[in-house]
Order: structure tokens, then C-alpha cells, then sequence
């Protein structure tokens, strides 16, 4: 069974940062573009509670929950953001390029759907030195019309990697309703167009998520090649910093509200008597302590060296 | 006269093209209820519906290939492709499709793609790429580059109306900017002319897009210099307006070319070695390049506005320039 | 009922254009390169006989076929072979460019997949005019997985685009067996991951493909979407010029040769009573006569202007 | 001392690579059984397997994103793009991933691409073009394009070495050509440096690839006319080896640049422009480049020669400029 308080803890810890993110921009204190994943955090979470360390993840444009799920510093994470140079990437990504194979953690991406090839060939190289790794591969229903999922799953499928390429789909592609983007009901009825399994979650329900990513992994472990998962959330933020939000209602985002799963995992703590109301709270105070640590973290971080900006293009 | 913004303008541009040409339509990824990522389209999809206000998947192989289909057709696609750096994904399409199309078959391809250029909002290696050298040296496709409110009017017109694949490119800073306007909107300005935003006799600032704009700034500023500068907004980089070109370095015979993006490999190149070849004996000195570093653009809004040309770097290299013995 | 006699005219002409071809290359009088459809005429002819002339065709790099089918002349089509000025491209295209807009032929293209997404367009824009035209996309299994027809697919299911895809599974993509670049058993297989109809039938029964694209096309006009058609047949001759094809066995190709379509069709036609032996051998003479004409003619045409050559980049 | 064609000594080279590293594999289409369109790769197969040798599906973006993973997690991938003209389906990979993985991470991609360019074999426009200039100006990239056989396998070796994304470019009409190779293989040479393939004093003449090849032809026919050329096969394209080409033109004074692909927006403007502005007084004429029209490829024989650079041509522009007075 997964360890529900330690996934509790890490969902908060999105929640807040995301919160966090979304202030500082508002506040012009950072600059550039982000994408909060307010909502989805069972989802980014169920994954790194299944996976090994020597496993890897690739993420997208939505990719801190996937980083801090992985076990990020939030501390860097924000760095970054502010463009500092002790930020993930010496303030040279930003948050759609941001990177820590020591911890299996292969980038988050801001060419949606690209980074589906690139985890295929981390996968190819497990499986090329009979590694143990397997590699998931985020991307979003938006993304699922990108020509590259269909090379790379394909060849996936023929070369039995051990991948498991997860859409997470919250509903819309920016504004594009799925129902608009992705000609079919679930990402996930793709997985017979490649000899592989498809499968569709709630991406809600971190236990559903972690139960089935295990599940996956053991079987690409084992050799048996890839799969397709679908965990169905929905992106309660907006889009990206600027979105009014115009192409959806308030009422349905009221409604998603009611299904978002952190609640649904506090009262899943409850229930099992794993935390009370105290615990609970001591755990959302601990969360925002860390936030706000990384926050003055970020912004006591030097800039970086103007005079290297061109450096380090080659290896 | 009103003041407008560039974006405005070019949505106004769009909206009196929709409402003129009914085989005219708009494909892009978010246009409908979203107006696109840069508010160009806003308001558009009420007037002309999701049919002519195309929302697509985000596919812009797939895509940009159908809009070519339908050009070849008899339609008029206008398609947005969101940042410039997306257009890596249309490649094939375009150099291998459309490029080729009259060459080889005589078939017209009145196809146009609107995207938006350019670092300077810390989006990042990937979202703030001048790529135009990807199709600057492709033949069969033109490319211009507005930097003017009256230009994005009197261009975007010209582009519509050719009939080969435009690239159109919109640079992210020029978006917000606001223009005095006359109340009917500019004639149509075919691809293929340079402008003269400053006339000068002591050098020549050859730029495009944000680069000329911040060009004709430096150029005001070094009036207070006593250095009269000419400045050419190019606007128009495939075809290239040689003429317009030659005739101020002949004039100056000194000339700085700025361009938004990697020294090495650029479009200002192409322009440096025509004028040598083209005037032996006309320059005082060789043609300078001011240009970014030889790497990808960094997030950080230090290190971004570090590596951009500016109105002040122009300057003082025109300036330089302007003044050597 | 579709008229048998042309059919088989038709693909008669194809197979001794074909292996005049052939013919030609290795006699060094044509120059680059062409891929032959020998074995495949079927397709080509029963799509031709299924469409209207207000319809189009979109091809591939092995197109001869296709353009024939459609009412292409082989004097011109042989002659863009020859390099000649009256060829379909005026010498500028080769085996690879050749189109004939007049009677809805939209290609041959050498890039492997991409003309499908040209193909759409042309769809889109019978739909947007509310016109009656409908668009075959050829393509081949190898083509299957390139990421421009998952692209397409899903636009073409999200807009009801007229566009019948139709998959040429001959087997083989240059030497690659389709189990070994294609990871699903039938890429018909494949329509339910864009909720459109997805065919097979057998591409070497003129009628069935006749049958089944006609089916196809009137469902296409009346608004109810895109389809993918899988047309299973066999690649006889090999890819191209120099094809060694040490990827096959001698004794598959003579299997597949008992399969081939012209026979079959002569069979029927013998069986149904429209021809006898005398007719049929009057029918080869005058596909051959053809064909010896053509080359005639193409060797007649004048070379093109050099002078010229750099003219008509732009309209 | 043995005869070898180009496309054996790039097997034979790659056998050997294969056979010292065991992170190396290939990837590509048809290249197993088949042995690659252009038969390199035949019979590497039969000795390393299906596992190291591994023929992909037609999905050019879709493995070039692979091999870009593979590399970065430490394996050392050797692809191969049938045709130059459909690594337009790999720009968004290679200039949007590959070519920022170590600017912004830190992190190398040790990737070999290889790839037939150009034209001569009356292939058609999409299967004839030199797309150097898609790569060339992008910034992360090298670029490699050997003419001899002793470099393509030293070239080879230093590609394969070097912790960066390289395009290793093999000119189509240079695979059946024969070379005197010693029996121990050419020491690697690593991407950045030029050769020069005839030492002269009258005339400096830089090319690549085929035009190398042909230059070098050239400069051998004008010692019959007494005039001394400097053939400088470039070998790379980034990075650049200025300090050999302005050592030459320097002392030439007089540069004939030649390149396979239209005359604008290719890689000799870039040369051009560097050597005119780094030797301001140092030429007796501007740089010359000798290129093809801005047209795409057309695939008659008779149109595809017209086109082409020849020794023939290159001597007589070369000829005329170092004749010039
Ligand atoms: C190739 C490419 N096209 C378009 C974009 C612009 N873009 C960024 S995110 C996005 C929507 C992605 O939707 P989805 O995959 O569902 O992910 P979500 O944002 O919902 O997490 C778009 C269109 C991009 N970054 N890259
Ligand atoms: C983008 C691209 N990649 C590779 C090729 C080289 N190529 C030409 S035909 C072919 C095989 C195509 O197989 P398939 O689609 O099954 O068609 P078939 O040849 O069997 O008719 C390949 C790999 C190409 N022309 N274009
Ligand atoms: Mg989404
Ligand atoms: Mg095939």
C-alpha cells in the first residue's frame, strides 16, 4: 500500500507552490510564463509513489507538480522561475525547461508532446543494457494529437519498450475542449491502434493512480513492452498566467471543485484514522512553511553572471 | 485618426479581409473563444463562426498541410501558428510542399502563416526564437516582417493577396504597441519592398520587426549626435528589395545590419555578402552584423535582455560606425 | 455495377506501363528513380471506377498506377519520366511530381505520408463550399506510421472531412515487413482511434474495392465523415531500381503471384461471359500498342529550355 | 594500401566504432536487411545484429526524438535519414530539443546523424536538396560534410566521438567513388577544422561536400592555365575553421566560394560575411559565390546538370576572379 500521509504531504506541497506561482506573477515579482497544475496533483503524485528511483519521468509545459512529486527542491524549482542562477537551469529554462536526472526527472517541456520521443529513448536505453528502468512519459489530451505520439508509440509498441506514455486529461488543451481536439472518448481507446494495453483512471483518486502505474511498470519491467494510461482530471487554474477563462463556465469549475483531489484524500486520511483535523492541519501549515521558505530561498538567490550568457553551448 | 494596437490592427486587417473574401479563413490552435495566445483573433469567432474561425487540434504538421491543400483548392487560409518556434513542426510541409508547388506544377498556393516572433518576454529557448533563416533560404516562400501599425495593415493586405505561401511574422513586443491610425485602412503592400523609416546620409541601419523598430529609435537618438542615420525597415526579407538596399549603402557607404537572433547563419548574412558583391568599390568599410551571441535564449529576463539588440546598442554601433576614419 | 471490360483495360495498361518501365531503366534510356506497382493495379483501378469526376486523388512515390487509373495520359506521363518539356511536370518533377489538377489527380508525392494532409485540405475545402467532391488519400502500410496521417485522422474525424484514407498494404515498405514497422495487425485497426469507420478489404478483388470506396464515398457526400480503408495487396515488382529484394523469398513472391489481380479479373470475365480468350488477347495488344506509343511519344518530346530552368518559382 | 568506395570506408568505419563501443548502435530506415537505400550500412546486420543495427519505422521526428533520449541517458546512436530532404521532419527534435540540451541543462547528446544530400541522381526536388542551411544558423549543432575518402572516416570517428549533436552529410555522388586508403584507419579528426585539398597562392576556393570534390578538380585544371588556386574543402560547416579560411584569403586576396543550393540564404553568405568583415582591406575583390539559382531541384538530367556547380564552371569563375584586374 502506498504511504497516503508522505502523498498527502506532497500534494499539498503543489497546491501551495502552484498558489505561490500564481501570486508572484500576479505581483510581477516573476516574469515569463507558467502553468499550474492546480487540480491534477493526485495524478503527478500516484506516478512518483509508484515508481522506483531508477525509474524516470518526462514531463511538459504543466510540470511542476510532476518535479516536485519526483522530489524536486522547491527552493531551485522557484529559482528558476525567478531566473536565478542557482535555479534548476542557472536561469537559462524557466519553467518549461527545467531538468534533474539524478533524480530521474527528465525535463519538463514546452514543445507539447516532443518530449514523448525523448522518454522513448530513455526506455530504449533500458532496455538496450537490460536496465530496470521504466520510464513514464507525461503529456496532456491536447498533446494526443501531435503527430510524434503516434511515431513514438508505435515504435514503441515494436521494440516492447518499457514505457508508459500517461495523458493527463484535465479537459481542455488551452481552451480547446477534448471533445474538440481528440476526435476520440478516451485518449486511452488509442492503445489498440498499437498492439498495447489502454487503460483510463481517475486521475483523482491518487490510490487508482498509483495502483495502475504499478501495475504498468511491472509489466514493462517484466519485458512486455509498453502501455497508454489515461488519468482523467481537470485543470482547475487557468490555463496560463492571462486566461480569462471565457470558454468554460463557472458553475462547471464549481462542480470540478467538488471532485478535486485533495480533499478527497484528507477525508480519505480521516476515514482510515490515519490523520485527524489536528494532523491534517499540521501538514497544511508544514506544506505552506516550505513554500514560503522557497520562496526566500528564490529570491536571496544571486543573478546569474552576465558575462558567461553565451557559454556552454557545446559539451 | 484612431490609435490602435499592432494587434488590433492586424485583427481589424483579418476582419475586413473575412468580411471582403468568403473563401478567406483563419485555422489556428486557440483562435476561436480564446482570440490565440496574443489576443490577435479576439472577437473574431463571434462574428464569422467556427467555420470560418478555425479552432484546430494542435497539430501543426497536419494542419499547415491541410491549410496548403486548401489553398491549392481555391480557399485562402490564414493560418496562426501560436510562437514562431512551433514552426519547426511544419517544415516538411512547407519546404517540401508548398515551396515547390509552382515550380513544379504551376499551381498557385495562396496560403499565408501569421506567427508570432521574437525573445524579450522570458518564455524561454523555446518560445522566443527568431527562425526565420529555417525558410530564408527556401525558394518558394516569401516571408515579411512588419514593424509598423501601418505596415501590419498594408502588409498583411499583401500577403492575402498573393498568391504563394507567406510567412507573416509578428513580433510578441510589436503586439501591445499602440499606432496612430487613419480612419481607411492603408493599400495593400505586396512583399518585396523595403521602407525607408529615416532618411540619413552619414550611415545605413538595415533591420526587421522588433529590430527596426528599436533601429529607428537608435536612428532618432543620433540626431542629437550630428550623425544622420538612414534607416531601412527591410519588412520584406524573401523577396529582398536589393534596390532599396543598394541605393542608401551607395549613399552612406556605411552599413549595420541588426538582426534578433544568432549571429552565425542569419538573414543579415545573405545581405552583408550582396552588398559586397554588389558595390566593389562603394563602402568605406565592410558591412557590420549586430546580432545575439551564437546560443539559445535564456529565460531569465537578466540574461534575455542582456543578449537582445537594442535602440542603444544599435546606436552606439551606428554610431562607431558612423564615425570611423 | 462497375464496368469490368475498362477495368481491365485499365489495368492492363498499368502493368505493361510498368514493366515498360522497368524496362527503361534498366536499359539506362530513363534516368533517377520510380517505384512500380506491379500487383497492386486493382486498388488504383477499382478506386478510379468508384469516384466521380468531380473527386480527387491524392498519391504516393508510387503513383503510376494511381494517375493512369485516373485517366492519366502515358505518352505525358512518360515523358515526365524522359525528362521531356510535355511531360505532366515539364521535366521539373520526375516519377515523384506529377499532377493533373484538370481530371483530380493532386500528385504523386515523394515524401512518404505527407500527401494526406494535402489531401484534407482539399476536403476541407469540398466541405467548406459545400461541394460534392470527395478525396482518396493513398498511402502505404510504411506511410502508416508516420506522424502526418495521425495528425490528419484526427483533424479530418473532428471536422467530418470527405477524405477516405486508403492504405495500400502491399506488405512490405522498401524492405521492411509491415509486422516489423506496423504495430497493429491491420491498420483499418486504427479507425476506431479516431471514431471513423476503418475497412479491409482485399485489394487485389477489383470489385470489392470498387464496392467498398463507392460505399465509402457516397457515405463521405452525405456529411457523415472521413473513413480508413485498408486495400491489402502485394508489392510484385521490387521497391525501386536496384531492389535486390534479399528481404523476401522467391517462393513468397510466386505465392503472391498466384494472387495477382489481373488474372483473377480475367477469370471473371471469362466466367461472366464478357470475354473470351480471343477478346482478352485483343485487349493485352492493345494495352501493349498503348504503351509502345507512349514510350514513341516520349522520346519524340523535346528537351526542356534550359534557359528557363530558374523561371516560375513564384506566381 | 587498398581501394574503397566512400559508402565502404563509412561501413567499415562504423563496423569498427561497433565494434569498440558497445553503447553504439544504428538506427534507421531499412538499414538491416536492405542496407540503407544507399547500401552503407549492408551486411551490418549479419554481424552485430538486430538489436544494434535497427531498421525504424517511417517516422523520422518520432526516432530522431528516440536517439535524442537515447544519447542523453548514455547510449551513442547513429542514425541514419535516408534523404536530406526528410530531416525537415526532424526540426522541431533537433532544433528545439537536441540543440538546447546542453546550453540549458549541462547535459551531452553524443548523436550522429547521417544523411544523403544533393543532387546529380535526377532524384526530383525532394529527394536532390542540400538543407545544410536548415541546421546551419542554429545554434547547439554541428555540421560535418566530408569529400575524400580518408576524411570521411576520420570525420566520421570524430562525430562519433564528439558529445554533441553532429549532422555527418554524405553527398549522394560521392558514395561510388573510389579511394586509396592505407590499411590502418585515418586518426579521428574532430568537427571545426578545414583541410586544404591544393595549396596556392592566386585564388582561394572554398567548398564541401561534392563541391569540394569538384573544386579541387578545378584546381587542378587551372595549373594548367598558371594560376595557382587554393582548394580549401571546408569538412565543417559548424563550427567553422575561420582562422584557415581568412589565413587564405589573406594571402590570396581573392575568395570564390561554391555551394551546392540556391545562391540565397545558404551557408557561403555566412562565409562571405565573415571574411569581408574580419579582413576589411585584406581582398583585392569582394567574395565571390558561385551557387545555383534560387530554384528548388528539377529532376530531368538535362536541367540538373545545368544547375550544378562543376569543376568546370568553378574554374572558370575561379579564372576569372583571380585573372581579374
Ligand atoms: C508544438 C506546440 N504547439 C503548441 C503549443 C502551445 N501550447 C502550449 S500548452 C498547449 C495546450 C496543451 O494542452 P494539453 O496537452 O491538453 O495540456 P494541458 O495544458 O491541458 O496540461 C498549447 C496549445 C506548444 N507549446 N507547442
Ligand atoms: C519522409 C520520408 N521518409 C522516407 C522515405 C523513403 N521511402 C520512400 S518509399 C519508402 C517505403 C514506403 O513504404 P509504403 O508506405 O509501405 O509504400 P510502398 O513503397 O510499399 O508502396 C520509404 C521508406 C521518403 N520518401 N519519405
Ligand atoms: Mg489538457
Ligand atoms: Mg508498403
Amino acid at each position: 500500500m502506498p504511504d497516503f500521509i508522505h502523498a498527502y504531504d506532497r500534494m499539498l506541497l503543489i497546491r501551495r507552490f502552484e498558489e505561490a506561482v500564481e501570486q508572484l506573477f500576479a505581483e510581477g515579482r516573476i516574469m515569463g510564463t507558467a502553468h499550474t497544475c492546480i487540480g491534477q496533483e493526485a495524478t503527478a503524485v500516484g506516478v512518483a509513489a509508484a515508481l522506483k528511483p531508477c525509474d524516470a519521468i518526462t514531463s511538459t509545459h504543466r510540470g511542476h507538480g510532476h518535479f516536485l512529486a519526483r522530489g524536486a527542491d522547491p527552493g531551485r524549482l522557484l529559482a528558476e522561475l525567478f531566473g536565478r542562477a542557482n535555479g534548476y537551469s542557472r536561469g537559462r529554462g524557466g519553467s518549461q525547461m527545467m531538468m534533474d536526472p539524478s533524480i530521474g526527472f527528465y525535463g519538463t517541456n514546452g514543445i507539447t508532446g516532443a518530449s514523448v520521443a525523448f522518454a522513448a529513448g530513455l526506455a530504449l536505453q533500458s532496455r538496450m543494457t537490460r536496465g530496470e528502468r521504466v520510464v513514464v512519459a507525461f503529456f496532456g489530451d491536447g498533446a494526443s494529437s501531435q503527430g510524434v505520439l503516434h511515431e513514438t508509440l508505435n515504435l514503441a509498441s515494436l521494440w516492447r519498450l518499457p514505457l508508459i506514455a500517461l495523458c493527463e486529461a484535465n479537459g481542455y488543451a488551452m481552451s480547446t475542449p477534448q471533445a474538440v481536439g481528440v476526435s476520440v472518448a478516451s485518449v486511452a481507446d488509442r492503445g489498440a491502434a498499437y498492439g498495447i494495453p489502454g487503460v483510463s483512471v481517475d486521475g483523482n483518486d491518487f490510490e487508482a493512480v498509483h495502483d495502475t502505474v504499478a501495475d504498468l511498470a511491472a509489466r514493462a519491467r517484466r519485458g512486455e513492452g509498453p502501455a497508454l494510461l489515461e488519468c482523467r482530471t481537470y485543470r482547475l487554474s487557468g490555463h496560463s498566467r492571462g486566461d480569462r477563462r471565457e470558454y468554460r463556465t463557472r458553475e462547471e469549475e464549481a462542480d470540478a471543485w467538488q471532485r478535486e483531489p485533495i480533499g478527497r484524500l484528507a477525508g480519505r486520511l480521516r476515514e482510515e484514522g490515519l490523520l485527524d483535523d489536528a494532523g491534517l492541519a499540521e501538514h497544511e501549515a508544514a506544506a505552506a512553511a516550505r513554500v514560503a521558505e522557497a520562496i526566500a530561498f528564490a529570491e536571496a538567490s544571486p543573478e546569474p553572471d552576465l558575462a558567461t550568457i553565451a557559454e556552454g553551448v557545446f559539451a | 485618426m484612431s490609435q490602435s494596437t499592432t494587434a488590433q490592427i492586424i485583427r481589424e486587417t483579418l476582419a475586413a479581409e473575412l468580411r471582403r473574401d468568403p473563401r478567406l479563413f483563419l485555422m489556428g490552435e486557440d483562435i476561436g473563444a480564446y482570440g490565440g495566445s496574443f489576443g490577435v483573433t479576439r472577437g473574431l469567432l463571434a462574428e464569422f463562426g467556427d467555420q470560418r474561425i478555425r479552432n484546430t487540434p494542435i497539430s501543426e504538421s497536419g494542419f499547415v498541410g491541410t491549410a496548403i491543400g486548401a489553398a491549392v483548392a481555391g480557399m485562402r487560409p490564414v493560418v496562426e501558428i501560436m510562437f514562431m518556434d512551433f514552426i519547426t513542426q511544419a517544415v516538411d510541409q512547407l519546404v517540401n510542399m508548398a515551396a515547390k508547388l509552382h515550380y513544379v506544377y504551376g499551381l498557385n498556393c495562396p496560403l499565408v502563416i501569421r506567427t508570432a516572433m521574437g525573445a524579450g518576454r522570458s518564455y524561454g529557448a523555446t518560445h522566443s526564437q527568431c527562425l526565420e533563416r529555417l525558410y530564408f533560404g527556401v525558394p518558394g516562400i516569401k516571408i515579411v516582417a512588419p514593424a509598423s501599425g501601418a505596415d501590419f495593415a498594408a502588409l498583411l493586405q499583401g500577403a492575402i493577396a498573393d498568391p504563394n505561401p507567406v510567412l507573416f511574422l509578428e513580433h510578441k513586443l510589436l503586439y501591445p504597441l499602440r499606432w496612430e491610425m487613419p480612419e481607411t485602412p492603408p493599400e495593400p503592400v505586396a512583399p518585396g519592398s523595403a521602407r525607408i523609416a529615416r532618411a540619413g546620409t552619414d550611415v545605413t541601419i538595415i533591420g526587421w520587426s522588433w529590430m527596426a523598430f528599436e533601429a529607428e529609435r537608435a536612428g532618432a537618438s543620433l540626431a542629437d549626435k550630428e550623425v544622420e542615420a538612414e534607416v531601412i525597415d527591410l519588412r520584406s526579407l524573401a523577396p529582398l528589395d536589393m534596390a532599396t538596399l543598394l541605393a542608401s549603402a551607395g549613399k552612406t557607404r556605411r552599413v549595420l545590419i541588426v538582426e534578433e537572433g544568432p549571429r552565425t547563419g542569419g538573414v543579415a548574412a545573405e545581405i552583408a555578402a550582396q552588398i559586397a558583391e554588389q558595390l566593389p568599390d562603394g563602402l568605406d568599410f565592410p558591412v557590420q552584423r549586430l546580432a545575439m551571441p551564437d546560443c539559445p535564449v535564456p529565460s531569465a529576463r537578466t540574461m534575455e535582455a542582456a543578449l537582445m539588440p537594442n535602440a542603444a546598442t544599435i546606436a552606439a554601433a551606428a554610431l562607431d560606425l558612423a564615425t570611423r576614419v
